[in-house]
């Protein structure tokens, strides 16, 4: 990290609040941000985090958490994310099925699909016949060919399947599973897919097609909701910016969701066991244990670290990756 | 004249007639639901405490519920043990609340399910590791559930009882036609264990068309019944990927409008979301205008059972607007309760 | 009820398709006295239904109808028909069978040619046999090119008796699908399915025939020269795994698979869609192979002790295999084994005649 | 991303959002017809019911040694051809360059060439797709005046004029005609050519004549792009020319103008007129010893089969003996030689095709050369010439490679 600035930044202020609850702010305030970020040591950061988000008032419906809307999705929040999984992952911290995973980093891809359980489940034999291609919503638009997946792994050679896992055409994939109920051989092409990509993120191969690296901001997305909310989607995620493809009445829905979701009895942000709820503390806590133990938080550091050398290569700062791989392609 | 025979559909899904557990049941709720139709997930308890179903779910602090991580998973940012041990947390879960049914809300859960059970029964190695993992990171035990069942599963299997409660059925109030409805399934039920665990198998799932013919209407089987609806986890939710999603969408639309449907149900919460607002978005970009309403089926039955539109159902939060529906079947609605105007 | 007295027979043919038909009059050739056993209502098998056979489409009912009618010329030869065997005992001089009509017979020996079953097309679900009415069987697609047949040998849509011209033919339909618990090939579904396209293009050269395979099996001396000639009418063989059928409003069949040699996937609408359905061992091959306690093979089908040494004996003296039971055979080479098991039978009875 | 519609990005912030377009092939009444429809305007077509897609025609095809996403496959144009999905508008109907290694390896010897000719007469005479402009700019210059640039067809000897060589005086039955081909008529590299190779006839002591300013473009080109129409004409104009001045033997130097002039031009029994590549006169020469040879080229010398000679006619070994016997070059061979050596991408049409550098089949061929350590590339073909040295222009790494004619190289070792 680099040497600070100067230490003791007034970080409570209104102003700061501001900035890092922006969504979208331009290139100057998203410098800014980034130098503030970067002055801040990692317990400081992650203290303000946890008191920003903990700030409760009392209201007529309940506990209200003011700051959780903005915190979601920010610069700020991945920030943290980064700071709290890195001591998780440091050498002699790792977890066992880590630890299987950083083994398998050295090893030839064709081991991996030896012996990678996903891999040896999806493939016996291919005979190349091409009922998965047939009703593959992903072959119908893109350029993609589940059987001449199949067929090249099947080939075993490693030239071949580097190549395979350093460009977009595994990342086409639907993981819908229409192939695995047609296959005549009880393959699984969407789940062998599914292991190549997980190869590629280990290998680092993927920040090297457009729809590979993608997964940075997966990683952060789906990753972030998971780290903090416990759940891969949240319901402020859809943001009406984001998906004007929705159209007006998802915006106008959105605007009333917290009146709505209380309404039909779902639980925003508050306690309870239904949709919306806030997760407690100590559920949170044993879910982040099981993910380290899991290897999920090693897999992010991967992808991390891939990131962080494509950005500095292309000489960005990582918002600035994160923001471009989510649009381009 | 139906171009093909009721009979022989008949015979072919009651070939794969699944054991659905009548009790007990653990309910895990999904994150898309709670994103875009959170009334999907609050109908379910009141409809099991309508039935009279025992069913728990859990909130306790030190118990709270976690999604089952299969986005990330299929997102391809989780490692399958780091699911693995997500997914056997809530089995646990579901043990100690002494429920032995899991039941999700979400067909991909579902599936997830059903892809972990089938793991750890065939890999003694792994099922070893997971199990002392679990206990040494949180203390639980790992129980492989021995019947699984979705949501849908216990509407089906109590179609006819919940039909005795409602007030409406899916027919068309002016005419006394049934409504033709297409079902829209979901792959993960229907496609990744068929023989196992869906209710009349892969390709005449009968999930959806079996509710739907018990309460009045006329199943729909168009070209693209079974196709994907295109939402690909990292497909829908990454700007530049959404191009396939809508082009799914669009597909199914294209097949299933000569059939004139009245409605879609669904039974996975991604289809529900992308085949109800990507119409939005194909309409802007072709210019055709489908709007064929889309519901879940946990919003059928809400309806019909004469819930409240939208202080219940919550169908304004459709970008497909559910009312002439509701006028077809005749089904009175205060547009004031409404939560925004139209645009 | 009371014991009548056995009857007695040289040799027991169980089935009189061709192959029984065959069997019984070459043990006649040489001396030897047969009963066939068939368990249907007449003798002549699947054969007599099909009015062309590759490769050189002769008449396989002319076939038959020549073979039943030296069968009942013949005196050494005696028929049962609607007759299955219900117990089997051994005895000093062969076997002691019982059957549904409560006969008693006495035989020497006992040979099994009771051939195959067709595949039930309705458990491949995803080409809606059974649902939609334009998805036909490839023995239906026979009876529709033949001029005996319920169309008078005009290619109908079943959904609306409008003539068919754009037909789909589907192959491997419950073949090499470990899916579906037969991995094996029936090796003759290449065959008649490319014949039944020819017939198609000979008779209306405007029609379209589009075939759909994985790989062209036409192994037998004239097949692959009748493969070509259909390629040369304009049959279209798209290599591909048709992967689902579906229904249009006019009853019009949509087929989905991938052209594997452009890797891309088409689609295709048709009139009519005919499944070459692959054969199965006959229905009751499990119950056969209790009754005469003989070995069948993971696939279903009969296994004789040694398929090089001695391809027609069982694990039991005495019982014999002949024809489709031991897998799928073409016509002619069904009649061969007719011919070679009948020397293998003579010789047997010849070393055990005591 | 194969796409259409609008441009939904800017509602989504991402670069290009579109309804992705459906790719699946159509199996249908549609693509029977026009199937139907190529069968009947071509009989040549139904050879291409004999394939059986093995494919070795495609891994022989060196247009699959181009880095290129889709490069060109016979096997696959084939099946969509039999299918009716064939695009006769897109570019990829002129990738093929007539090399003939498809259809020297097909075991069905079905003659891909033929088809492709059948093929492309659809879309240049009846109008069924798309011609690339180069090409129809010259097949319009041809047509009218008898060479692809629209020169004057009085320049085509012209040029002769200049030279030293005196005609040799000679009895008419012992002199023999050359036929220059366009590019030797036209283009000034292909000229230095000819005057070599006029040079050694004349050293040979062989009294011959040029034909005269009436000659005209042989068609091999013309007819390889499927303008069958003015093929015939050309033809028969050469045809009348030859016979008028009572040609004997006329030598060409180039393959395309021998294979078209000797195997397509029909000639009947009673003319009889003799041609002869020039190739094998030189072969002759070399092995009667006719001139006396220094060591003056010193250095590795590597030959380029063009593939009329090697492909079409078979004639292989003659020139690796007249490069063997010459005494101050080593002989080397490239990775692909003889029958199975590699096209320079200039048949069939593809001289007068615009490739993008990179993507170019002499480029291969080149670093295929390149890699023996060869100072010299010989060739025998004015269309290897000049793609070959296209290719090596402006690319450092090719400088050291000189390419010539064989006979250029034969005329720099005799002593005169």
């Amino acid at each position: 990290m680099r040497q600070t600035e100067h230490m003791s930044i007034e970080y409570d202020t209104q102003s700061f609040l501001d900035l890092i609850t922006r969504r979208n702010p331009d290139d100057a305030a998203w410098r800014d941000l980034r130098r503030r970020l970067d002055a801040m040591s990692d317990a400081e950061l992650t203290d303000l985090y946890y008191r920003l988000r903990d700030a409760c008032q009392v209201s007529e419906q309940g506990l209200v958490y003011p700051n959780i809307q903005n915190l979601h999705a920010t610069p700020f929040e991945r920030e943290k994310d980064r700071r709290e999984q890195r001591p998780l992952v440091e050498q002699d911290s790792l977890s066992e099925v880590a630890c299987w995973y950083r083994e398998a980093r050295d090893k030839s891809c064709v081991w991996w699909l030896e012996n990678h359980v996903i891999a040896r489940h999806a493939l016996s034999s291919c005979m190349n016949c091409g009922a998965c291609t047939a009703l593959c919503p992903a072959a119908e638009f893109n350029e993609f060919n589940p059987r001449a997946i199949m067929s090249l792994v099947q080939e075993k050679d490693e030239t071949s399947i580097v190549e395979l896992l350093k460009s977009d055409t595994i990342w086409f994939c639907h993981q819908c599973g229409s192939c695995k109920t047609k296959c005549p051989r009880q393959n699984s092409p969407f789940g062998m897919i599914s292991s190549l990509r997980q190869l590629s993120q280990l290998k680092g191969y993927h920040v090297q097609s457009i729809r590979g690296r993608q997964q940075y901001f997966a990683r952060h997305f789906w990753g972030g909701n998971l780290w903090n909310r416990a759940c891969t989607l949240y319901f402020r995620n859809p943001d009406p910016e984001r998906h004007k493809d929705f159209g007006p009445r998802f915006a106008a829905y959105f605007r009333a969701k917290e009146e709505y979701l209380r309404r039909i009895g779902a639980q925003p942000d508050m306690e309870g066991h239904l949709s919306g709820r806030k997760v407690a503390p100590e559920t949170l806590e044993e879910l982040r244990k099981l993910w380290t133990a899991g290897g999920a938080v090693y897999f992010w550091s991967l992808i991390e670290e891939a990131a962080a050398r494509q950005a500095a290569q292309a000489g960005m700062t990582i918002d600035e990756y994160h923001n471009h791989v989510m649009s381009e392609g | 004249m139906n171009p093909y025979h009721l009979a022989g559909r008949e015979s072919t899904w009651q070939k794969h007639i699944k054991d659905i557990p009548v009790d007990n049941y653990f309910l895990t709720l999904s994150c898309i639901l709670g994103s875009f139709y959170p009334a999907s997930e609050t109908m379910v308890p009141k409809v099991f405490d309508l039935l009279g179903l025992r069913w728990a779910t859990t909130h306790t602090s030190h118990n709270g519920w976690s999604c089952c991580t299969a986005i990330g998973y299929h997102g391809d940012i989780m490692p399958i043990e780091a699911t693995l041990l997500t997914v056997a947390r809530l089995w646990a879960l579901a043990q100690e609340a002494g429920m032995e049914v899991i039941t999700p809300t979400c067909v991909t859960s579902f599936g997830t399910y059903c892809e972990c059970q089938e793991l750890l029964e065939q890999e003694p190695e792994l099922r070893g590791r997971i199990a002392r993992l679990l206990k040494d990171t949180c203390g639980r035990k790992l129980v492989i559930p021995r019947r699984l069942a979705h949501v849908s599963d216990v509407y089906y299997q109590h179609r006819e009882r919940l039909a005795g409660h409602f007030q409406y059925r899916l027919i068309e109030a002016a005419t006394g036609r049934p409504l033709r409805v297409v079902d829209h399934i979901g792959c993960h039920y229907a496609k990744l264990f068929p023989q196992r665990h869906a209710v009349g198998g892969s390709e005449y799932c009968d999930v959806l068309a079996g509710m739907v013919r018990t309460w009045g209407g006329e199943n729909v089987d168009y070209p693209e019944r079974r196709h994907c609806c295109g939402m690909g986890f990292r497909q829908c939710m990454i700007p530049p990927n959404r191009g396939a999603t809508m082009a799914s969408v669009h597909k199914k639309l294209k097949s299933m409008a000569p059939f004139k449907p009245d409605l879609i149900v669904t039974n996975c919460p991604g289809c529900q979301v992308f085949m109800d607002k990507e119409q939005w978005a194909v309409h802007e970009m072709t210019g055709e205008k489908y709007f064929i309403p889309v519901i879940t089926y946990q919003e059928l039955a809400g309806i019909l059972l004469g819930w409240d539109p939208y202080e219940v159902v919550g169908i304004d939060f459709h970008t497909v607007p559910v009312e002439p529906l509701l006028d077809k079947i005749g089904i009175p609605y205060d547009r004031e309760k409404s939560w925004h105007r139209e645009p | 009820m009371s014991q009548a007295a056995a009857e007695k027979h040289t040799v027991m043919v169980v089935g009189g398709g061709v192959t029984g038909l065959g069997i019984a009059l070459a043990l006649d050739g040489l001396g030897i006295e047969t009963l066939i056993l068939e368990k249907g209502p007449s003798l002549g098998g699947k054969v007599k239904d099909y009015d062309k056979i590759f490769p050189d489409f002769v008449s396989g009912r002319d076939i038959v109808n020549e073979l039943i009618a030296r069968v009942e010329r013949v005196p050494r030869i005696s028929c049962r028909t609607g007759t299955v065997m219900a117990g089997l005992k051994e005895t000093d001089t062969g076997y002691a069978v019982s059957t549904n009509d409560h006969q008693r017979l006495e035989v020497g020996a006992i040979v099994l040619a009771s051939g195959f079953e067709v595949f039930d097309a309705r458990l491949q679900e995803e080409y809606g046999y059974g649902i939609y009415p334009n998805v036909i069987n490839g023995p239906e697609l026979e009876s529709y090119l033949d001029p005996h047949g319920p169309t008078g040998g005009r290619l109908l849509r079943p959904f609306d008796g409008k003539p068919a011209r754009r037909v789909a033919i589907i192959f491997c339909v419950g073949s090499r699908s470990k899916r579906l618990g037969n991995p094996y090939c029936s090796r003759i579904c290449c065959s008649y399915s490319t014949k039944q396209a020819i017939e198609i293009m000979e008779r209306d050269p405007g029609a379209g025939v589009t075939c759909f395979y994985m790989d062209i099996r036409t192994y037998g001396r004239g097949f692959e020269e009748m493969y070509q000639y259909a390629q040369n009418l304009g049959v279209k063989y798209i290599r591909g795994r048709v992967s689902e059928c579906s229904v249009l409003p006019e009853g019009d069949i949509q087929v989905r698979a991938e052209n594997t040699l452009l890797g891309k996937p088409v689609q295709g609408v048709f009139d009519l869609v005919s499944l070459s359905v692959g054969m199965m061992p006959c229905a009751d091959a499990a119950c056969l192979a209790d009754l005469l306690g003989i070995e069948r093979g993971k696939d279903g089908f009969f296994s004789g002790v040694d398929q090089y040494r001695a391809p027609h004996d069982t694990r039991r003296e005495g019982i014999f295999l002949a024809g489709s039971v031991t897998g799928l055979k073409p016509i002619h080479d069904c009649l061969n084994e007719a011919l070679s098991v009948a020397g293998r039978v003579a010789a047997y009875l010849n070393n055990h005649a005591g | 991303m194969a796409a259409s519609g609008i441009d939904y990005g800017w509602r989504l912030q991402g670069k290009t959002v579109r309804l992705c377009a459906d790719r699946s092939l159509m199996a249908d009444e549609s693509a029977h017809q026009m199937e139907k429809a190529l069968r009947q305007m071509s009989m040549e077509y139904y050879v291409l019911d004999r394939c059986m897609q093995c494919g070795i025609c495609s891994s022989a095809c060196p247009q699959g040694l181009l880095h290129d996403d889709a490069p060109f496959s016979p096997r696959n144009f084939i099946q969509r051809a039999r299918l009716g999905l064939l695009n006769l508008s897109e570019d990829e109907l002129w990738k093929c360059t007539h090399c003939g290694h498809c259809q020297m390896m097909c075991p069905y010897e079905i003659p891909f060439l033929e088809v492709m000719i059948s093929l492309r007469n659809l879309v240049v005479e009846q109008g069924a797709g798309h011609v690339p402009v180069s090409i129809r700019s010259a097949l319009a210059s041809i047509a009218s005046g008898g060479n692809p640039w629209k020169a004057d067809a009085a320049q085509r000897v012209a040029w002769l004029q200049g030279l030293d060589i005196p005609p040799v005086a000679c009895e008419p039955a012992r002199k023999v005609h050359l036929f220059l081909g366009c590019l030797a008529g036209y283009d000034p590299r292909a000229r230095r050519t000819a005057q070599t190779a006029m040079r050694l006839l004349h050293l040979a002591g062989v009294p011959f004549e040029v034909l005269a300013d009436e000659e005209v473009c042989c068609g091999d080109s013309v007819r390889r792009v499927g303008d069958l129409a003015t093929f015939a004409r050309l033809k028969q104009t050469n045809k009348r020319i030859m016979l008028s001045k009572g040609v004997h033997t006329i030598y060409t130097l180039s393959p395309h103008c021998y294979e078209s002039i000797q195997t397509l031009y029909g000639w009947e029994e009673n003319q009889a007129v003799r041609v002869m590549p020039f190739l094998k006169l030189l072969f002759q020469w070399m092995v009667d010893g006719v001139f006396a040879l220094t060591d003056a080229p010193r250095g590795r010398v590597t030959y380029h089969d063009p593939c009329f000679f090697s492909k079409h006619q078979g004639l292989v070994d003659e020139p690796r003996q007249i490069l063997k016997g010459l005494p101050g070059l080593e002989y080397v061979e490239m990775e692909h030689h003889g029958r199975k050596s590699l096209c320079c991408g200039g048949g069939g049409g593809g001289f007068w095709r615009d490739v993008a550098k990179g993507r170019r089949l002499a480029e291969v061929r080149l670093d295929e050369a390149l890699a023996t350590g060869a100072d010299y590339v010989a060739t025998s073909c004015p269309y290897c010439l000049a793609m070959l040295e296209d290719a090596s222009k402006g690319d450092e790494r090719y400088a050291k490679l000189e390419i010539l004619d064989i006979g250029e190289l034969v005329w720099k070792g005799v002593r005169p």
